[in-house]
């Protein structure tokens, strides 16, 4: 348990840090500052209330009142959050069940199809009826409608892989990954359904009146612009706390117990009576409707999808988000998703953006014996097309230094805290 | 020829061993002895470099050796067979004896010493082409004994040589090992089965949570009245 | 009535017959013990029983239902536990976890009791805690509760590894070498456990073991395999007489030991 | 049309027969890693990605001097076995084996460090080659010799080039078997990959042998980097993932550690490619086509391996309960 | 201090298309640099921003969002590939930050209607027919196979190609998508059962190029064809002899005919030690609207700075002689009267020959 004195450091730096942010909405300092309370919050142990109340006060009051500033600030959060409930569904499948799927970018990608279609009009290109499905319920039901596909797709996409070991599932999932994506591109004939390369585009967003209402009501106008931004940043984060909550309840029940047995011994958990079919049906499963329901919301918020958003690449990216956390570990899921993402589109490119104003400014390194004038900097070393190698390095350099995540699972502690609250409620 | 000095080991926080000090003379079986967790396994583990003790002296014929890798320790002369057998899974029972004498490049020797080892374990003769993983418990063991006896070492430590073994064949490798020593090997033996152990050998050390609580001539071990209630089963 | 039918089970791999026609039957509340020279096929025959491979030829009864060609999952079901010559624990759980797991078919709730946390969920948790903590108790590994299994030393893994097959509520438990690696002091304390095992939880052991004081000590009836075949069957101290046991197994100094 | 399908049939095996040399050569690479350190070592890609652009400088500044295109194919694969092996020992020391010597047992960490070590490669060398020769795109350059056109039985025809890949493909193949199954430091190898700890008490350093294997598998992939320039001309810093995905797949599809199922996959998958690729576009009457290849590629990996879990030639696990 | 006032750029600086990516940052950057002295005269810092969307929708998006929340940004050049940058005009459009894209070429990109997208490119929906008259009427193509690469730009064109050549009575004997980047030895094979004695190819040189190489190799002889995707000297370097007699079409007209575009290259050249390729002339060409919309903006606003909204307006106002031609845009934001050209490679070398002008405007709002 974490002395109490660093948790009022942690609120004090979390008051410094959100005013900050408010006061200078655009620089890149007091964010670092803020997500770094979030991640003390999510890192310390015990008090569970205050950490609770301090990460609230910062997401829901110190950010948004900087994000009507600064809009960005929305987009980046809601992009962790998206990537998070991804890093979570893949924790579940990679990080407790043990099972190496390189193909989870599907799921996503079937959620967002899953609105999309019928929140556009690709919908009437196959099928009769107006659409796109515009108004109150559609939007919530179909994002409800991602999660059963999502999971469906899942279960199906793991029948085959049953029988496979480590690597050999991993390659499965690989290529099934890749089937989705080659569908997605190519189902614009015979029949156009996902109408292929084009991507389909405007897809509806759910009414917000209520929220502009609301905004207005509190004088920040009602730009519906800023009135998305702040509707999906709100959701994100409510899904975030629905799906932390959902895998927390898994881990500690009997699901979640086979899920890391099956992961250490397939043997003895099979003598000890689980089934490793339905186990791990239930891991692909869980995983994937975290991702669909995201991938529903993305689509919204996107107004676009198109296979490019599927590949490979963004498989890769959300497991290197599950290692770099922490395998296994709810917590490091979020933090690896939280950490990855703003590398990618906040730390790496103001760092680059940095670089490029040096060199515009002319500025001069003058370290005595070398001086180094950065107006001289070869065209070939612009800073923005090396973002992915600085990238990675950190991952290097991130594995060699915490090869077991920056919040690495302790299933250990974690038995002997819930014992000691059960020994004294009971 | 070994010798440990206050020898200090640990795993992350658990203090293993605590100040162990032993040594084996040139020729003479050592027996060590003492209940589960006791850091038998971890002295063996530090002599041959798994482990690098976190301070103390280990000395092979004079020259110190803590702190250098195991290939290194291998090609000194000593021959560890370890705790768990340890067999490589996806060899053939054959190659897991030719790996054994890695050291060695003359294939006659090589040949010879196979033979040995199969007149020693006849069962593995019979599975030479079976993959060392398939074998049961025992011929496993078989396997690891035979596996360390290729490297023909100068010093052979063996870790509970007789755990899965049938009666029959725990009795016929304590004959073997009487046989290496009359034809001069060293060994430095942990076993569980104290009664035989104590029989065979020399000396004795007894080991107790890291420290070393009883020494001396095997049989005035065996006769100590403490060690007899504890690791003799009464009686 | 036999609680374990054994009859005429054969397993091959490729050209070897690792058990051979075997036939025996084990009745309840019994502690029968398999024994015989290394790689005669006591392990394999114990995963035939438990569902880790499908036999060739001949069939199990268990409680007078088939057994074989179930998966061993089902089989867990039925409540036959076992334990494993190499010990297979959860490693990166902890040894609470352990016999959490153990007890996985007998906490009956569903996926939404998990996520939505019923009164059937903290029912059946918290049955399963309170007698996670009694199996502990009873194998004297409750102060070590909290540890993951991997860090035990072995003594304490094997322990633990009869308390995850405990968890099971098993009727029948299969005991692979559980003395093995211990010294015979501990090897005592394994006897004694076996014991209290069949007196207070009546539950039937099947043993494999080389330690022969064990075996003559407290079993009630021995089958000997030998490459596969049973080559004898009878309680201890008539099977330790007969020549081809001797001969394939004991030796001469095993017999002066008992002695 | 159905006869003239059927008379493009040889010729079809024979570009498949093509591409699984190239994708065999990659996967050797995967597999060697794979069993000696139970890695999917994703960096393999760029390794043979360097491996063809050590060949285009060979083309650049070696060219000139040498008139012999034969030879000068010999020199580039050389060089690129060269440099490709001494990258793929350097990546070995620097990013893989810190983490072993922390102890770390999870075996996705090392995946991750290699999707870092592919990230920074494939800018990394793009940034070289920007500021060599102000350019990261790169072609082979065509030799009227190399690309002299032989008839063959069955209306098929095939280039000198693609000779000498079949021929460099099958001499490797027989070399490497040669060298893990026979060799000493083949067993070492294999023994390593199952244990490590044990091996090294055998007197074997773990060390040096899994550095060997890389450089053996880094060369693999060099010579297939520059095979792969010469059948399709184009380089970029880029072009090492798609045959990488390809290549690691039909090393799975053989039965990864395996060399003869490396060798086996990447010939069925190049096969089943091209044939996929061929023929579902007269087969589904224009509805379909090309744009599925890897959809059916993948769906026979899939029926396959639930078919052969183990993958083609990969045994069963030795593990005995 | 001078007031400062930045000029974005947005296309793919990493990943396996980074080299066009690159060329539309450094077409920008030699607009901006000459651009500088005017601006400083004028009091302003005139500054570029270049910045990698990774060729990603999603990546594209939290770019845009960075870049409208920096206020000194007035306008951007950007993005390249349609999927990009449908998605982040959305963004750009709820701030009113104009943008010029030099390759987003899909219909849908404008079709929107919003007031701040516009390009310098032609539309899929024009040069794919303009190709297929050009097959048809000149060449006379009897058996044409349509290939494209999968991507909204090259399936767009072939779309729109194949629809003409059919609607001008022509045989396509087949339509074929392919990823395949490298190895187009199935796509080869059935040429020789398909025997086209035209084949089109929407798609990039990058592709093209080795697609064609291939084909020669293999003895298939028929007439390559393909949009401005093909435009680049690297096309030349891929393809080597086997460009030779090779087509395309463009909106980039020849040198000789816009003098300017000389200038430009040898400019471009001498700045970076290397050729310009066709993207960098039309980011060069979206940079400079984007500059005179910024100026006249300025100079509307009693030369201080304009608001975004002011810069918006301006460049849709624009008219001027860019070195891919005049420019214009209509109320869509297409460029309103574009000529294309068919360009040959008469010699397996670069630039080739314009042989044809068509002059043809956007297809009228839907
Ligand atoms: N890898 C490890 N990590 C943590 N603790 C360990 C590890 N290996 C051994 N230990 C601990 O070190 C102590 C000594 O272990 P060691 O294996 O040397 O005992 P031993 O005498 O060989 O016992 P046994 O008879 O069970 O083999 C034990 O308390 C054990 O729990
Ligand atoms: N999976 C397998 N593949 C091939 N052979 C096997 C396999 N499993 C066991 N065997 C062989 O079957 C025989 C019986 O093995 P088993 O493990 O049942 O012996 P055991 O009686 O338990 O011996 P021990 O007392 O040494 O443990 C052995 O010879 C072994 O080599
Ligand atoms: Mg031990
Ligand atoms: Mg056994």
């Amino acid at each position: 348990m974490t002395p109490g004195w660093i948790i009022a450091v942690i609120a004090a730096a979390g008051l410094a840090s959100g005013g900050a942010l408010m006061a200078w909405p655009r620089s890149t300092w007091p964010l670092l500052g803020v997500l770094g309370v979030l991640f003390a919050c999510l890192s310390v142990r015990g008090h569970k209330s205050s950490r609770f109340a301090i990460a609230l006060a910062l997401l829901l009051f110190f950010i948004p009142a900087a994000g009507t500033e600064n809009t960005f600030l929305f987009e980046l959060v809601t992009q962790m959050g998206i990537f998070a409930a991804m890093a979570l569904g893949l924790n579940i499948v990679v990080g407790m069940a043990g099972l190496l799927d390189l193909g989870y970018a599907a799921f996503f990608a079937i959620g967002a199809y899953t609105w999309a279609i019928f929140g556009s009009g690709q919908a009437a290109e196959f099928m009769s009826g107006s659409f796109p499905l515009a108004g109150w319920p559609y939007f919530y039901l179909f994002s409800a409608l991602a999660i059963i596909t999502a999971a469906l797709t899942g279960t199906l996409i793991g029948l085959p892989a049953l029988r496979l070991r480590g690597d050999y599932l991993a390659i499965v999932t690989l290529g099934l990954g890749q089937v989705v994506r080659v569908l997605a591109n190519n189902l614009d004939q015979p029949v156009n359904i996902t109408n292929g390369p084009q991507g389909i585009t405007p897809i509806e967003r759910p009414p917000i009146g209520w929220l502009l209402g609301f905004m207005r009501f509190i004088g920040l106008g009602d730009n519906p612009a800023l009135g998305y931004a702040i509707f999906f940043y709100l959701l994100v984060l409510a899904v975030i706390g629905i799906v932390v909550l959902v895998n927390v309840r898994l881990d500690r029940s009997r699901f979640g117990r086979a899920w890391v047995a099956i992961r250490e011994d397939e043997i003895a958990a099979r003598a000890s009576g689980i089934s490793l079919t339905r186990t791990k049906l239930q891991a692909f499963a869980t995983g994937a409707a975290f991702s669909g329901v995201m991938g529903a919301i993305f689509s919204a918020k996107q107004l676009f999808v198109s296979p490019e958003s599927f590949t490979l690449l963004q498989s890769i990216t959300i497991l290197a988000m599950v290692i770099l956390g922490g395998m296994g570990s709810i917590r490091g899921a979020l933090v690896g998703a939280m950490a990855v993402t703003l590398l990618n589109i906040e730390v790496l490119k103001s760092f680059s953006d940095f670089l490029v104003d040096l060199r515009q400014s002319g500025y001069v390194l003058d370290l005595g014996i070398v001086s180094f004038n950065f107006a001289n900097l070869s065209d070939q070393v612009e800073p923005a097309k090396y973002e992915r190698m600085i990238f990675g390095i950190i991952l290097i350099l991130m594995m060699i230094f915490r090869p077991s995540g920056l919040i690495p699972e302790s299933r250990h502690r974690l038995e002997a805290g819930s014992e000691k609250k059960d020994g004294m409620t009971g | 020829m070994l010798e440990l000095r206050d020898v200090h080991a640990c795993y992350g926080h658990i203090h293993a061993l605590k100040g162990v000090t032993i040594h084996v003379q040139e020729g003479e079986i050592v027996t060590l002895i003492g209940s589960n967790g006791a850091g038998k396994s971890t002295t063996l583990r530090c002599i041959s470099g798994l482990l690098a003790p976190r301070s103390g002296e280990i000395l092979w014929r004079g020259q110190p050796i803590h702190g250098l890798k195991p290939f290194e320790v291998a090609a000194l002369g000593i021959g560890h067979s370890p705790e768990g057998r340890r067999i490589f899974p996806r060899l053939s029972v054959e190659e897991n004896l030719e790996i054994g004498a890695y050291l060695e490049r003359d294939a006659a020797v090589i040949a010879r010493r196979k033979t040995d080892v199969f007149s020693l374990f006849p069962r593995l003769a019979e599975r030479r082409k079976q993959d060392g993983g398939t074998l049961s418990g025992g011929e496993q063991q078989m396997l690891a004994i035979g596996r360390a006896l290729m490297q023909n070492p100068s010093l052979l430590l063996l870790d509970e040589p007789t755990l899965g073994l049938a009666p029959v064949l725990v009795e016929n490798l304590f004959e073997t090992l009487q046989t290496l020593h009359r034809a001069g090997k060293t060994i430095l033996l942990v076993e569980q089965n104290a009664w035989h152990a104590l029989h065979i050998a020399q000396r004795a050390y007894v080991l107790q949570t890291g420290s070393i609580t009883h020494q001396g001539i095997a049989k005035e071990i065996a006769d100590d009245p403490e060690v007899k209630q504890a690791y003799l089963g009464g009686d | 009535m036999a609680i374990l039918d054994v009859q005429n089970l054969t397993k091959r791999f490729g050209g070897l017959v690792a058990v051979n026609e075997v036939s025996f039957g084990v009745e309840a509340g019994q502690i029968f013990s398999l024994i015989g020279p290394n790689g005669a096929g006591k392990t394999t025959l114990f995963n035939v029983l438990t569902g880790v491979y499908r036999p060739e030829g001949g069939r199990v009864l268990y409680k007078g239902k088939r057994l074989s060609g179930l998966p061993p999952e089902r089989i867990a079901h039925r409540g036959v536990a076992r334990t494993f010559q190499n010990i297979r624990l959860f490693g990166a759980m902890t040894v609470y976890e352990n016999v959490l797991v153990g007890q996985h078919p007998s906490i009956r709730y569903n996926y939404l009791d998990a996520i939505f946390r019923t009164f059937r969920y903290f029912r059946a948790e918290k049955k399963a805690r309170v007698r996670a903590h009694e199996l502990l108790e009873y194998l004297g590994l409750n102060d070590r509760a909290f540890e993951l299994a991997r860090n035990l030393p072995y003594g304490a893994q094997r322990r633990l590894e009869i308390a995850r097959a405990l968890a099971l509520r098993p009727s029948l438990l299969l005991l692979d070498e559980p003395a093995a690696g211990m010294n015979p002091q501990e090897t005592d304390e394994v006897k004694h456990l076996i014991r209290r095992l069949r007196d207070d939880l009546h539950i039937t052991v099947v043993l494999i073991e080389h330690h022969m004081k064990v075996v003559m000590e407290i079993s009630d009836r021995v089958v000997v395999l030998d490459h596969g075949r049973k080559i004898a069957e009878g309680r201890p101290a008539d099977v330790r007489k007969v020549p081809a046991v001797i001969e394939a197994y004991l030796g001469k100094g095993a017999l002066e030991m008992i002695a | 049309m159905s006869d003239a399908l059927i008379e493009l049939l040889p010729s079809v095996l024979l570009e498949g027969l093509l591409l699984g040399c190239v994708y065999a050569m990659i996967a050797l690479g995967y597999t060697m890693v794979y069993g000696v350190l139970g890695l999917i070592n994703f960096a393999h890609s760029e390794v043979f990605m360097v491996g063809a652009v050590a060949g285009i400088e060979v083309y650049r500044y070696v060219g000139p001097h040498i008139d012999n295109p034969y030879a000068l194919a010999v020199v580039a694969m050389l060089v690129a076995a060269g440099v490709s092996g001494g990258l793929a020992v350097a990546i070995e020391r620097l990013a893989y084996r810190p983490l072993r010597k922390r102890g770390s047992t999870n075996r996705l960490v090392p995946l991750i460090t290699a999707i870092g070590v592919s990230f920074f490669l494939q800018d990394f060398v793009r940034l070289i080659e920007g500021l060599w020769h102000g350019e990261f795109y790169m072609n082979y350059p065509a030799d009227a010799r190399m690309e002299a056109v032989h008839e063959l039985p069955l209306g098929m025809t095939i280039q000198t080039k693609s000779i000498i890949v079949i021929v460099v493909t099958a001499a490797m193949l027989l070399g490497l078997d040669h060298l893990v199954r026979r060799t000493r430091l083949g067993k070492a190898i294999r023994a390593v990959a199952q244990d490590l700890q044990t091996a090294s008490l055998m007197g074997i350093d773990p060390d040096r042998i899994i550095a060997r294997t890389f450089l053996i598998g880094g060369a693999l992939g060099g010579v297939a980097g520059v095979m792969f320039g010469l059948l399709y001309s184009q380089i970029n810093p880029f072009v090492g993932f798609v045959p990488g995905v390809k290549a690691f797949t039909a090393a799975v599809l053989g039965g990864i550690g395996n060399i003869y199922g490396a060798m086996l996959g990447g010939l069925v998958l190049g096969t089943v490619e091209t044939l996929g690729g061929t023929y579902l576009f007269f087969l589904t009457e224009g509805a379909i086509g090309n744009e599925y290849k890897d959809v059916v590629a993948f769906l026979i990996l899939v029926l396959l391996l639930l078919f052969r879990p183990q993958g083609l030639l990969g045994r069963t696990q030795g593990d005995k309960v | 201090r001078a007031e400062v006032i930045k000029v974005a750029s947005a296309s793919m600086l990493s990943g396996p298309q980074a080299g066009l990516g690159e060329m539309i940052k450094l077409g920008v950057q030699i607009a901006v640099e000459e651009a500088q002295p005017r601006f400083k005269e004028k009091g302003f810092d005139l500054q570029f921003s270049p910045q990698d969307d990774q060729a990603q929708p999603d990546v594209g998006v939290a770019v845009a969002r960075r870049i409208v929340n920096e206020p000194d940004v007035l306008a951007l050049v950007g993005h390249f590939n349609s999927g990009v940058t449908i998605p982040a005009s959305e963004v750009y459009k709820e701030f009113n930050l104009a943008m010029v894209s030099p390759g987003s070429t899909n219909p849908r990109v404008t079709e929107r209607g919003l007031n701040n997208v516009n390009r310098v490119c032609g539309r899929d929906d024009v040069q794919g027919p303009v190709g297929a008259e050009f097959a048809i009427n000149d060449l006379k193509a009897k058996r044409i196979l349509v290939v494209h690469d999968k991507t909204a730009y090259g399936q767009g064109i072939a779309q729109a190609f194949r629809d003409k050549a059919q609607a001008l009575k022509g045989q396509v004997v087949g339509f074929l998508g392919t990823e395949e980047k490298t190895n187009f030895q199935s796509l080869i094979l059935q040429m020789r059962v398909l025997k086209p004695d035209l084949v089109y190819f929407g798609g990039i040189y990058d592709q093209g190029g080795v697609l064609l190489k291939q084909m020669r190799e293999r003895g298939i002889t028929a007439t390559f064809l393909g949009p401005d995707g093909l435009e680049s000297s690297a096309f030349i370097d891929i393809a080597q002899n086997a460009a030779k007699g090779a087509y395309y079409t463009t909106v980039a007209g020849p040198v000789e005919k816009y003098p300017l575009a000389q200038a430009f290259a040898d400019t471009f050249t001498k700045r970076f030690g290397r050729a310009p390729e066709a993207y960098a002339l039309y980011s060069y060409d979206a940079a400079n609207v984007v500059l005179a919309g910024i100026e006249a903006a300025t100079a509307a606003n009693e030369g201080r700075k304009p608001t975004r909204q002011q810069v918006a307006e301006a460049i849709r106002k624009v008219q001027r002689e860019g070195i891919t031609g005049p420019i214009a845009f209509n109320e869509n934001g297409d460029r309103t009267q574009a000529d294309y050209w068919v360009v040959h490679f008469e010699e397996a070398k670069y630039p080739g020959k314009a042989v044809k002008s068509i002059t043809s405007a956007p297809p009228a709002k839907k």
